[in-house]
């Protein structure tokens, strides 16, 4: 009971500060309470480290294929505009390309 | 004895309620042998169409539905399932010597999600028709098309839920299920693969139904999140949709490589050469596989340094393929080659997959790519690995377990003769199509210009050698379930557990359950165990 | 059947790769199939006697890592080569005449700088270097000549290049090969590689329905532009920027945004500008400019984007990835 | 239902805590296909709320950040909750578990009906994208795009909700024929991991939907 007592208000405190930060503008910190709430429930709730150890396993590789689809997915999109065109101030380099086509 | 699996309990109803794997597995080869018939058909309708320039047969619309039917169908209905679902359900549990799956209430829901999945995707592509091509591209799919696509959007979706099924299933169970004495070093080959093809199974699914799932919404409403109207960017969708179906790709042949890596090994009497390196091959395949995705937009406006990053990574996925099929020529030296049928469907897997996947390197290539992608040249090298790989390996697993599957031998010469039937008609068909999309003939057009009459006809012609092969099994195997000679418990004298047990198994699959005292492949210790002196195998009908 | 010619200087040195490509998978191939022709022919069941065949071989690590490793420096190899040939199609030299493209269900519509327009029929000089400015009115198309090897996708909403130097006269043909629906098949053209003076030739013999420039400049009164941002010509206190920036010079120089990127204002930010309006940095203009997204289509998008160019008179004109 | 403290003998397992440890990995695994589920959202949320983050920001100021704070506490509450029936099951307190469980399941309810109000609330406001959506000016259509992603990441999180509740309907059903026993109790933890994902879920979309780019 203590410990499922503990995790909620440690969740609840989470929520107040989240909203806090909302309050006071600060878009990291908002991001670091919903990671450590994750945490929190994933720890506290959920026992991941009481269960099997395939448990860990099977939950570290859904975050790390998690990750290689954030990254890799939002890669084009923020590469796309900043792709180098030849600008004013290369017009030497565009003109070495030129007799590429 | 306990009584064969087959005939414990004959009421349609045990069958339809059965949480048995085996039986479960006949279920799905009844059902993907179905789609793989129905796939079959629209590949016939589009080489007849393609007879002519102008189109022989069909009207443009009916041939774009036609094109959709076979590549959903296919992809979906018959090559993602295949292996996974038929000889995967029947064989896992047998190969780590357990009596069941780890969850054999879930399989069986699988299976019928499964069904469920093809009916609705039936119903849209039959009933109104669908005509986005099997990548259901937007803004094309969510705004344009006239076709059904929400029916066959949420069948897939549905289907799914029906291979994360399986994935947990195998995956769960080569953790959990291992019998005595079963290291992970000492499974045999086909188990590395299965688990590898599950891990995409479970990781990369979800994101197509989610990707699918916006698709639907955008459609339903007119108004979504990949609209260009309000500034949505159609490409997300493409990235995301390659998230998952790249890695299918892998879901349809890392099966059959482990399907070939028995066999070849059976059939050799020879352990596989570097059995390490072909087990964690399927690993990195499956691990890279995940990121190489991009190489399907290197000409769709995906950036530069997008289009770098995919381009070497699609480098590197090659590699374990490599190694993959080196080891299985290294095993082949110094064996004692038999050149039954399943051997002849490996020997011809590992040709067109190399073929296959040298044709990949073209396309990873960034330059070479954006000459050849969206051409013939594209769909020669997915059918390579796909037709010629994973339906080659798929053949040639159901010719080598038949005899476990049935307790009936399938008549040899017949065997030997559909896979060289299969391998020229192939050729025929697919070859041409490399120089077609040299040539610059766009894939999925009705009609084309004069110019590429003659490749064309020579395809059509292989077409219909290999749907004369792909009939020529069916029957056969369906003369053998009556006729067939009794098959003996290891009718190949091959070393895993399955081979164990008898030719059909009971429903526990073993009396008791095996002991595993050497790694797999380990041909010494099966003669000690038979007692028969090394006699090179041969003791087949 | 004629084998496929090569139009550029470009396409020839994409054969030299594809050949390079072809050699190295023969090669392999050879390897493959001759090394299991030799095994059978050799290794049959009976007919030779195996000694160690029912041991685990161990000496296999060697064989591995060598394999391995050459196959990972061939395809380094060949990755850089075929990157580098890639790498050019996203510089087009500064000096390509413009060509805009306009992709529908199923046609091409095609527009020149001189106000020329035509559908499916794209007309070039030879040894020009030329840049296709290519978007779509409805789904994704992609734009395709076989003969020069390049193609690229066509999409809705914003700007894709496409750049070229055709080196022999001559028609050949054009494509559309990503599925565009019903009549995707249909969606094909012809591109006219002409010399400089029969080029000459056809531009005058084509009616001009006025010059690009000269439609956008009309549309940049009509549309309401003039009324907030200056122009040389129609705003006479172009130095004040309280309404909204000046276009005197902005095509071709660098924005900073309200997110702190900072962007070349090329034709493809002009574009997308116009239908989305971004924010600038520091830029405190008195009102929000509207979307004109569904007000304009695209060829006047077209038009006003050729026009806006026309105000940056030092630059030599130039566009967007 | 047949007691699950003993085994079947077609059972592929060898002892009961084999098979219970195999579901609660079974469940994880599921969870991990899960989470590239909603991975596909946070991945449409990543990049439009930074290549249209105005019109984004726009849309997330839009939402109702007391409906969304007050579910949150409701949904840290029902997963507190049934962890404490998952706490009872494994003493074997079938009681407890029916009790915990179906408070629960009613702070779920109590969750989708608050969303219920915010979404007809957003539905007469014209928030839902389409022709006569209520946001202009240049940002309307990055603001559309969040809408677009708010109610589909809100519908699919409502559908796990249904889902759940439906399960820990289940589970209390077996527990009032007194199933569980200190020697058996997978199906409360089994389900209490997927309640508690749903929360974990929720804890990720609160934010992305209500709080960042509100100022």
């Amino acid at each position: 009971m203590g410990r499922i007592a503990i995790c909620w208000g440690m969740l609840v405190l989470l929520l107040a500060a989240e909203l806090a930060a909302t309050w006071a503008g600060y878009g990291i910190a908002v991001c670091v309470a919903a990671v450590l709430m994750v945490l929190v429930i994933v720890l506290g709730f959920m026992q991941i480290l009481r269960g099997p150890k395939l448990a860990v396993i099977f939950a570290l590789g859904g975050l790390f294929w998690l990750t290689i689809l954030l990254a890799l997915g939002s890669l084009d999109s923020f590469t796309r505009t900043t792709v180098p065109v030849p600008g004013p101030a290369l017009p030497d380099r565009a003109a070495g390309l030129q007799e590429g086509g | 004895m306990a009584q064969s699996y087959l005939w414990q309990d004959g009421t349609l109803r045990s069958w339809l309620l059965t949480r048995d794997h085996k039986r479960i597995a006949l279920l799905y080869l009844g059902s993907i042998t179905f789609f793989f018939a129905l796939g079959g058909v629209g590949a016939a309708l589009i080489r007849l169409q393609l007879l002519e320039p102008t189109g022989a047969i069909l009207s443009d619309a009916a041939y774009n539905r036609v094109f959709t039917l076979h590549g959903v169908v296919m992809v979906w209905l018959f090559l993602v399932p295949s292996i996974p679902v038929t000889l995967g359900n029947f064989l896992v549990p047998l190969m780590l010597g357990a009596r069941d799956l780890a969850f054999p209430r879930l399989n069986l829901i699988s299976w019928y999600l499964f069904v469920a999945s093809g009916l609705l995707v039936l119903y849209g592509l039959f009933w109104g028709g669908l005509e986005t091509g099997w990548t259901f591209y937007t803004p094309l799919s969510s705004d344009y098309s006239e076709g059904r696509v929400l029916p066959v959007v949420l069948g897939i979706f549905l289907n799914g839920f029906s291979s994360i099924a399986t994935g947990v299933n195998f995956i769960v169970s080569i953790h959990q299920l291992r019998a005595p004495g079963m290291t992970w070093y000492r499974l045999p080959l086909m188990l590395w693969a299965l688990y590898a093809t599950s891990v995409i199974f479970v990781l990369a699914t979800p994101v197509l139904g989610i990707t699918l799932l916006l698709l639907a919404f955008e459609r339903l409403f007119r108004v979504g999140v990949f609209d260009p109207g309000l500034g949505g960017d159609p490409l997300l969708f493409q990235q995301m949709f390659w998230f998952y179906s790249h890695p299918a790709v892998y879901i349809m042949i890392l099966p059959g490589m482990g399907v070939v890596s028995e066999i070849v090994s059976t059939f050799c009497r020879k352990p596989v050469f570097g059995y390490r390196f072909v087990a964690w091959s399927s690993v990195s395949i499956a691990a890279i596989g995940f990121i190489v995705w991009g190489h399907h937009m290197f000409v769709a406006g995906e950036s530069l340094y997008s289009a770098i990053v995919f381009s070497m990574f699609s480098f590197f996925v090659s590699v374990p393929s490599a190694i993959k099929v080196f080891n299985w020529l290294g095993t082949m030296h110094g064996g004692a080659i038999r050149l039954d049928a399943p051997m002849l469907y490996a020997m011809g897997f590992i040709g067109l997959f190399t073929v296959g996947g040298l044709t990949g390197l073209f396309l990873a290539s960034l330059a070479a790519d954006v000459h050849l992608t969206q051409t013939y040249f594209v769909v020669a090298h997915f059918h390579y690995i796909m037709v010629g790989g994973m339906v080659s390996a798929y053949f040639g697993g159901l010719h080598y377990w038949w005899p476990k599957i049935t307790g009936r031998m399938y008549p040899e010469i017949w065997g030997r003769l559909a896979a060289a039937l299969i391998f020229f008609g192939f050729n025929l068909t697919f070859f041409p199509q490399f120089i077609l999309g040299f040539e610059g003939m766009p894939r999925r057009y009705a009609t084309y210009p004069a110019q590429f009459q003659i490749l064309n006809v020579l395809s059509s012609a292989g077409a219909g050698i290999l749907a004369v092969a792909y009939v020529m099994p069916l029957v056969y195997f369906g003369w053998s379930l009556f006729r067939g000679a009794r098959a003996p418990d290891n009718p190949w004298g091959a070393t895993g557990l399955e081979w164990r047990t008898p030719s059909p198994p009971p429903t526990e699959n073993f009396a008791e359950t095996p002991v595993v005292t050497t790694d797999a492949y380990d041909y010494g210790e099966l003669d000690a165990r038979t007692g028969v002196a090394d006699s090179g195998g041969a003791h087949h009908v | 059947m004629t084998w496929l010619p090569e139009a550029s200087a470009h396409a020839m040195r994409i054969d030299i790769l594809l050949a390079g490509l072809t050699i190295i998978s023969l090669a392999v191939l050879g390897l493959v199939f001759g090394l299991m022709g030799l095994n059978v022919l050799r290794f049959r069941a009976g007919r030779t006697t195996v000694t160690a065949r029912t041991q685990a071989e161990h000496k296999g690590w060697g064989f591995e890592i060598a394999w391995t490793s050459a196959t990972l420096v061939i395809f380094f190899g060949l990755f850089l080569w075929a990157t580098q040939l890639y790498v050019v199609g996203f510089r087009p030299p500064a000096d390509a005449i413009q060509i805009y493209v306009t992709g529908k269900q199923w046609m091409w519509k095609v527009q020149y700088p001189g106000g020329q327009r035509e559908i499916n029929a794209l007309h070039v000089p030879v040894g020009r270097p030329v840049q296709l400015l290519l978007t779509s009115e409805d789904v994704i198309h992609d734009f395709s000549i076989p003969a020069l090897r390049i193609k690229h996708d066509v999409l809705p909403g914003r700007y894709q290049s496409l750049w070229f130097t055709a080196t022999r006269t001559g028609s050949f043909r054009l494509y559309c090969t990503q599925f565009c629906g019903l009549g995707h098949s249909r969606m094909t053209g012809t591109v006219m590689v002409l010399d400089a003076t029969d080029y000459a030739g056809w531009l005058n013999g084509t009616p001009a329905s006025g010059s690009l420039a000269a439609a956008g400049e009309a549309l940049f009164i009509r549309s309401g532009c003039s009324g907030c941002h200056a122009s040389s010509r129609y705003a006479p206190d172009a130095g004040d920027s309280s309404r909204a920036p000046s276009m005197v010079g902005l095509y071709g120089s660098r924005v900073v945004l309200a997110d702190g990127r900072a962007i070349v204002a090329d034709a493809a930010f002009l574009h997308d500008s116009i239908l989305d309006p971004p924010r600038r940095r520091a830029a405190a203009f008195a009102t929000d400019m509207p979307s004109f997204r569904g007000v304009l289509a695209e060829d006047d998008l077209a038009a006003l984007v050729a026009y806006l160019q026309t105000l940056s008179p030092t630059l030599p004109p130039e566009a967007g990835n | 239902m047949s007691d699950g403290s003993v085994l079947d003998h077609h059972s592929p397992y060898e002892t009961p805590l084999h098979r219970d440890e195999s579901a609660i990995a079974g469940m994880w695994l599921f969870l991990a296909s899960e989470a590239l589920l909603f991975g596909g959202l946070f991945l449409v949320c990543l990049v439009y709320s930074q290549t249209r983050a105005a019109g984004w920001a726009a849309g997330v100021r839009h939402t109702d950040l007391t409906i969304g704070a007050v579910n949150t506490l409701v949904l840290i509450t029902s997963s507190a909750v049934y962890t404490m029936a998952v706490a009872a099951g494994q003493r074997g307190d079938n009681r407890g578990v029916v009790r915990f469980g179906l408070g629960a399941a009613v702070l779920g309810m109590a969750f989708l009906a608050l969303k219920g109000v915010e979404w007809g609330q957003e539905f007469r406001e014209s928030l839902f994208p389409g022709p006569h959506f209520a946001l202009h000016g240049p940002d309307s259509g990055g603001a559309a795009l969040f809408y677009s992603f708010y109610f589909l990441a809100t519908f699919l999180h409502g559908m796990h909700m249904v889902v759940g509740i439906g399960l820990i309907l289940w589970v209390c059903r077996k527990a009032r024929h007194g199933a569980f026993g200190p020697a058996w109790s997978t199906p409360v933890d089994v389900v209490g991991l997927y309640w508690s994902f749903v929360d974990l879920v929720w804890m990720l979309l609160f934010p992305l939907l209500y709080l960042i780019g509100r100022r």
